[in-house]
């Protein structure tokens, strides 16, 4: 196993952690803004990880600059969905979960 | 280990199928059809299908997903009764369920059977490839082999915006545009506009030759528009009756226009002529293209304007 | 010049729905009657084609079968085409005075692509074109059944939309299992690589029940009464004469093509349980309906059962009898396409002038409407079998070969059907033999509403005399043994 | 068994759980869903199946299922449209025959 691989599989499965993470973030905290919080910062370096270990192995240079195209792309992407979601749930006066809260308004939303 | 993935992703499947029909919530319900789509998408991948990948995240889950959220928006006010899986004595159960199992059971008993196409199709498709005026096997069926099939398959599309003009309410107002006024968004969606313009252009012009083509691009035209109307930009386009009917039927008008110029020449219905088949399939397709875009979009703004009456009393 | 014809009767209606959605009023409409006449002139031409040439392949885009798609006229296409060009053009022309300006704008474009899918689907020789014809169809359909936007047709077009849908999953998972097994969707090579394999089997299982539920036989009927009922009534007519029709003839494609006459007679048997219980469930509900557009949707339904007998009589031990109940089928199918919509259209006109869906109401129009009652009763003596008349013959010609194969249950059914529609068709009339006090009351449908239901009905009783020159266009042994 | 057949079976499975959920259901967007899961499974098998057969990709019935995939999203806008209509004029979203006493 060449020194590359290791370092293409160690990107790799950071970068899936990564993800993981953003995910359990999503189902673990308590509201929409710590939530966001969660998906868009994880989830963002975990694609870049991943990003980086294809980058590793592709031959052209255009390849390499299409794949750092859709990370750009994805993290503004991602950036802006955050945002108007953060945005919308501030116009309808979503309140921040204060440490020990549970969620109150989510039960109501899912009826 | 790929049939390790492949059984997992079956799984996966399987699974937010069940959830998709019989969690309590509806909106999660919908949500997890539109994931069951992007998982979908991936299978498409493992069954080397590219083209049908593209297509079911775009129009399977993106279309599928944005039109039934917002008809979900719309039924809230409707008496929502969760399912009652518990109700076991109900004869609906039942026959539901001896239905379900025995579709499984016949399929299964008709898939074990070993195959023994009599006919190699695909030969005869990458034989006559070099005739049809395009190098992708599967445009070339869409839009040659088979084109008759794509013909009838724009005149449903059509068909189902027409359903929706149908019913839109007589006594309703213009559509309110009730963009949101978000400046980030703006400022954001004026870089992506060129950008997602090329990227449906693109799709329609790699199409002759790799996957892509005129439904995919279609839909992501529908997306741009889509966005057009929620920042609030002119869609007084489609307020128009003339336009907003123009527009559908500009792909279908152009192809059966296309189609029918051979038969004053003595030639069967959608022959192209030869050695140009490829330019007017191109004509076709950004025909199609924008007519798809067209209709996807009108489907979503016409649903815009007939609000439900919020009832009185729960 | 030679590919005109049949191209034409796929471009014209397509022409046609691009018209009617792009044109100004007074040039939609008379754009619109005279692609109609262009769509009876250019089947006319296509009779004279047939006559002279025989049967016909066209292969679209000069791509032949498999790779591409044929269409096909042969006497069984060119029938159905014939039918509901002139059903349909009859129809259009009672719903140009029938409807009002805003509903006859959104009525052409659906009729319209009706006719293309109608006409794309008799034409069609491949498996998938037909799956696309059918939902092109159904959405049509659907769109006719909610032209009258109010809740009641609304929830008629979605029962039907539902059906429907899942009828064209059945047939398309039944083309996903055919494919995969046969490698071709050309129904022509289908049928020489065919054998009735446990995969073949089910998938063929899979299509007709699918097929049959977009025809609404008997258990999978219960979306037909609202939604041929509660429809306009050209939209009714439509539905009743042509669209009901369209699955069916796939049904009977499949079953003579792939030879399944040769297959276990239990299979034949179950369709004929099916439509003797249509037959017999039709006709008891027909009986028992108050409103009249709800009495002529269950006669549907039952005659819809008559056409299923034509299966357990095809076999391949006794070709003569199988090719009368061939013949016989074809004939019911005409006649009740002709008879059917004279009958709704005619039920169309005692609904205007009473103004109410009630049959009590129907009392004193026998006086005062006569044109109308006639044109109702001469439908009815189709429908009920009477002679002379087109439903006469196809019973009588189904009637025989049960004899002749000595299946005495199918004749059973047929007479105690037939009774049944007898009954409930003087039900009606006894209702408009009442005689009321006041006088007429009643309003007055324009001539051309009268005088359109009524050349249906008698269209409906020329066939009687003319069944021969139907039933010549067929080939004379058309359940071909091999 | 090869990749395509596990997949074929796959839309079995799917379609399976579509007819239970299409019979059950009588909210009709739940039903809806169902029809599209119904549809998917009929897809795959279309795919599946007939490329397990040949052992590699078979791109006619990759063209049926895109020209499947358009058809089946135009009958559900198409149903949406009808649904939403439906539940304006009568506050249900269910067919009256399923409504049941209330």
């Amino acid at each position: 196993m060449s020194l590359l691989a290791i370092l293409q599989s160690f990107l790799l499965i950071a970068g899936a952690l990564m993800f993981c993470i953003g995910s359990l973030g999503l189902i673990r905290f308590p509201d929409t803004y710590t939530r966001i919080h969660a998906l868009t910062k994880a989830d963002n370096l975990g694609l870049g990880l991943i990003v980086l270990a294809l980058i590793l192995n592709v031959e052209s240079v255009a390849l390499a600059l299409k794949l750092l195209l859709i990370w750009g792309l994805v993290m503004i992407a991602s950036a802006l969905s955050g945002h108007l979601v953060a945005w919308e749930a501030d116009e309808q006066c979503i309140p921040l979960c204060q440490p020990g809260e549970t969620e109150r308004h989510l039960e109501s939303e899912d009826e | 280990m790929n049939e390790l993935i492949d059984l997992t992703l079956v799984c996966i499947l399987l699974g937010l199928a069940s959830l998709s029909l019989f969690t309590q919530s509806l909106f999660r319900a919908v949500m997890f059809f539109i994931l069951l789509g992007l998982i979908l998408a991936l299978v498409w991948i493992r069954l080397d299908a590219p083209d049908i990948a593209l297509a079911e995240a775009a129009i399977g889950a993106g279309i599928t997903g944005i039109l039934l959220l917002d008809a979900l928006a719309h039924l809230r006010a409707t008496s929502n009764t969760p399912p009652q899986l518990r109700q076991l004595k109900q004869p609906r159960f039942w026959l539901a369920l001896i239905s379900g199992a025995g579709v499984i059971l016949l399929l299964a008993l008709a898939i074990s059977e070993p195959l023994a196409p009599a006919v190699a199709l695909d030969l005869q498709v990458s034989e006559n490839l070099t005739n049809s005026g395009v190098t992708h096997p599967i445009t070339a069926i869409l839009l040659n082999f088979r084109s008759y099939d794509t013909l009838l398959e724009v005149a449903v599309l059509v068909l189902a915006a027409l359903v929706a003009v149908t019913l839109r309410q007589s006594d309703e107002h213009p559509v309110v545009n009730e963009y949101l006024p978000n400046p980030l968004l703006h400022a954001c969606l004026k870089l992506f506009f060129p950008m997602i313009f090329l990227v449906s252009m693109y799709l329609l012009w790699a199409g002759a030759a790799q996957p892509g083509g005129a439904f995919q691009a279609g839909a992501v035209l529908a997306a741009a528009f889509v966005l057009f109307y929620l920042v609030g930009l002119k869609t007084q386009l489609a307020q128009n009756d003339i336009y907003l009917k123009g527009g559908w039927i500009f792909g279908l008008a152009l192809f059966v226009l296309v189609g029918s110029m051979p038969l004053l020449y003595g030639q069967p219905f959608l022959t192209y002529p030869d050695s140009q088949a490829g330019i007017f399939i191109l004509l076709i397709e950004l025909g199609l293209t924008l007519s798809i875009g067209w209709i996807l979009f009108s489907m979503f703004l016409l649903s815009q304007s007939s609000p439900l009456q919020k009832k009185d009393s729960p | 010049m030679v590919h005109f014809p049949m191209a034409g009767l796929v471009v014209f209606p397509l022409l046609g729905a691009l018209v009617s959605l792009a044109l100004s009023q007074r040039w939609r409409t008379l754009m619109s009657f005279a692609l109609i006449l262009a769509l009876l002139l250019n089947n006319a031409l296509l009779l004279l084609q047939f006559y002279s040439q025989g049967m016909f392949n066209e292969a679209m885009g000069n791509w032949p079968a498999p790779l591409g798609i044929e269409l096909r006229i042969d006497g069984l296409a060119l029938i159905f085409s014939l039918m509901s060009a002139i059903v349909a053009s009859i129809c259009a022309l009672y719903a140009y005075v029938y409807l009002r300006p805003a509903q006859l704008k959104l009525f052409w474009p659906f009729f319209w692509f009706l006719w293309v899918a109608l006409n794309s689907i008799w034409l069609s020789s491949d498996l998938f074109n037909l799956y696309v014809g059918l939902e092109l169809l159904s959405l049509a359909a659907v769109g006719l059944v909610a032209l009258s936007r109010d809740a009641l047709s609304l929830a008629a077009a979605l029962r039907y939309l539902f059906a429907a849908l899942l009828g064209s999953i059945g047939y398309l998972l039944g083309v996903a299992l055919l494919y995969a097994t046969y490698g071709t969707l050309s129904l022509v090579e289908l049928s020489q690589h065919f054998s009735l394999t446990l995969s073949s089997s089910v998938a063929l299982g899979f299509m007709f029940i699918g097929l049959l539920m977009k025809t609404a036989v008997f258990p999978m009927h219960s979306w037909l009464p609202p939604a041929h009922g509660g429809a306009l009534t050209p939209v009714s007519a439509l539905l009743s004469a042509l669209v009901i029709k369209a699955s069916f003839y796939i049904v009977l494609r499949l079953w003579t093509e792939l030879s399944l006459d040769s297959a276990p007679t239990s299979a034949g048997l179950l369709m004929g349980i099916l439509g003797s219980a249509a037959i017999l469930w039709g006709g008891w509900m027909a009986l028992h309906q108050t409103h009249l557009k709800l009495v002529v949707a269950y006669s549907t339904l039952a005659q819809i059962g008559y056409f299923m007998l034509i299966f357990p009589l095809l076999s391949d031990t006794n070709p003569h009898a199988s090719h009368l109940a061939f013949q016989g089928g074809i004939l019911m199918l005409l006649a009740h396409a002709l008879a059917k919509a004279g009958m709704f259209l005619a039920a169309g006109n005692l609904l205007f002038c009473t103004g109410q869906k009630d049959l009590h109401s129907l009392a004193g129009l026998s006086r005062y409407r006569p044109l109308n009652i006639f044109a109702f009763g001469l439908a009815g003596v189709s429908i009920m079998g009477l002679p002379p008349s087109g439903g006469f013959n196809g019973k009588w010609l189904i009637i025989q070969s049960a004899m002749l194969q000595s299946q005495w249950q199918w004749v059973l059914v047929i007479l105690l059907g037939s009774l049944l529609s007898a009954a409930y068709i003087f039900r009606v009339f006894s209702y408009t033999y009442q005689e009321v006090e006041g006088g007429d009351r009643f309003k007055q449908p324009s001539p051309l509403l009268e005088w359109s239901a009524l050349s249906l009905s008698v269209l409906s009783i020329l066939l009687g005399f003319a069944s021969m020159l139907v039933l010549d266009l067929l080939p004379s042994h058309s359940v071909v043994t091999q | 068994m090869s990749s395509y057949l596990i997949f074929a079976y796959g839309g079995v499975g799917l379609c399976g759980i579509g007819v239970f959920g299409f019979i059950l259901h009588t909210h009709l967007l739940r039903r809806l869903i169902a029809f599209n899961l119904l549809g998917s499974g009929t897809f795959l098998i279309l795919v599946g199946l007939s490329q397990s057969g040949r052992g590699e990709a078979d791109y006619i019935p990759q063209a049926l299922v895109l020209t499947g995939i358009v058809v089946a999203v135009a009958a559900t806008a198409l149903a949406l449209v009808l649904i939403r209509r439906w539940a304006a004029l009568t506050q249900h979203a269910t067919l009256p025959e399923d409504q049941g006493p209330s």
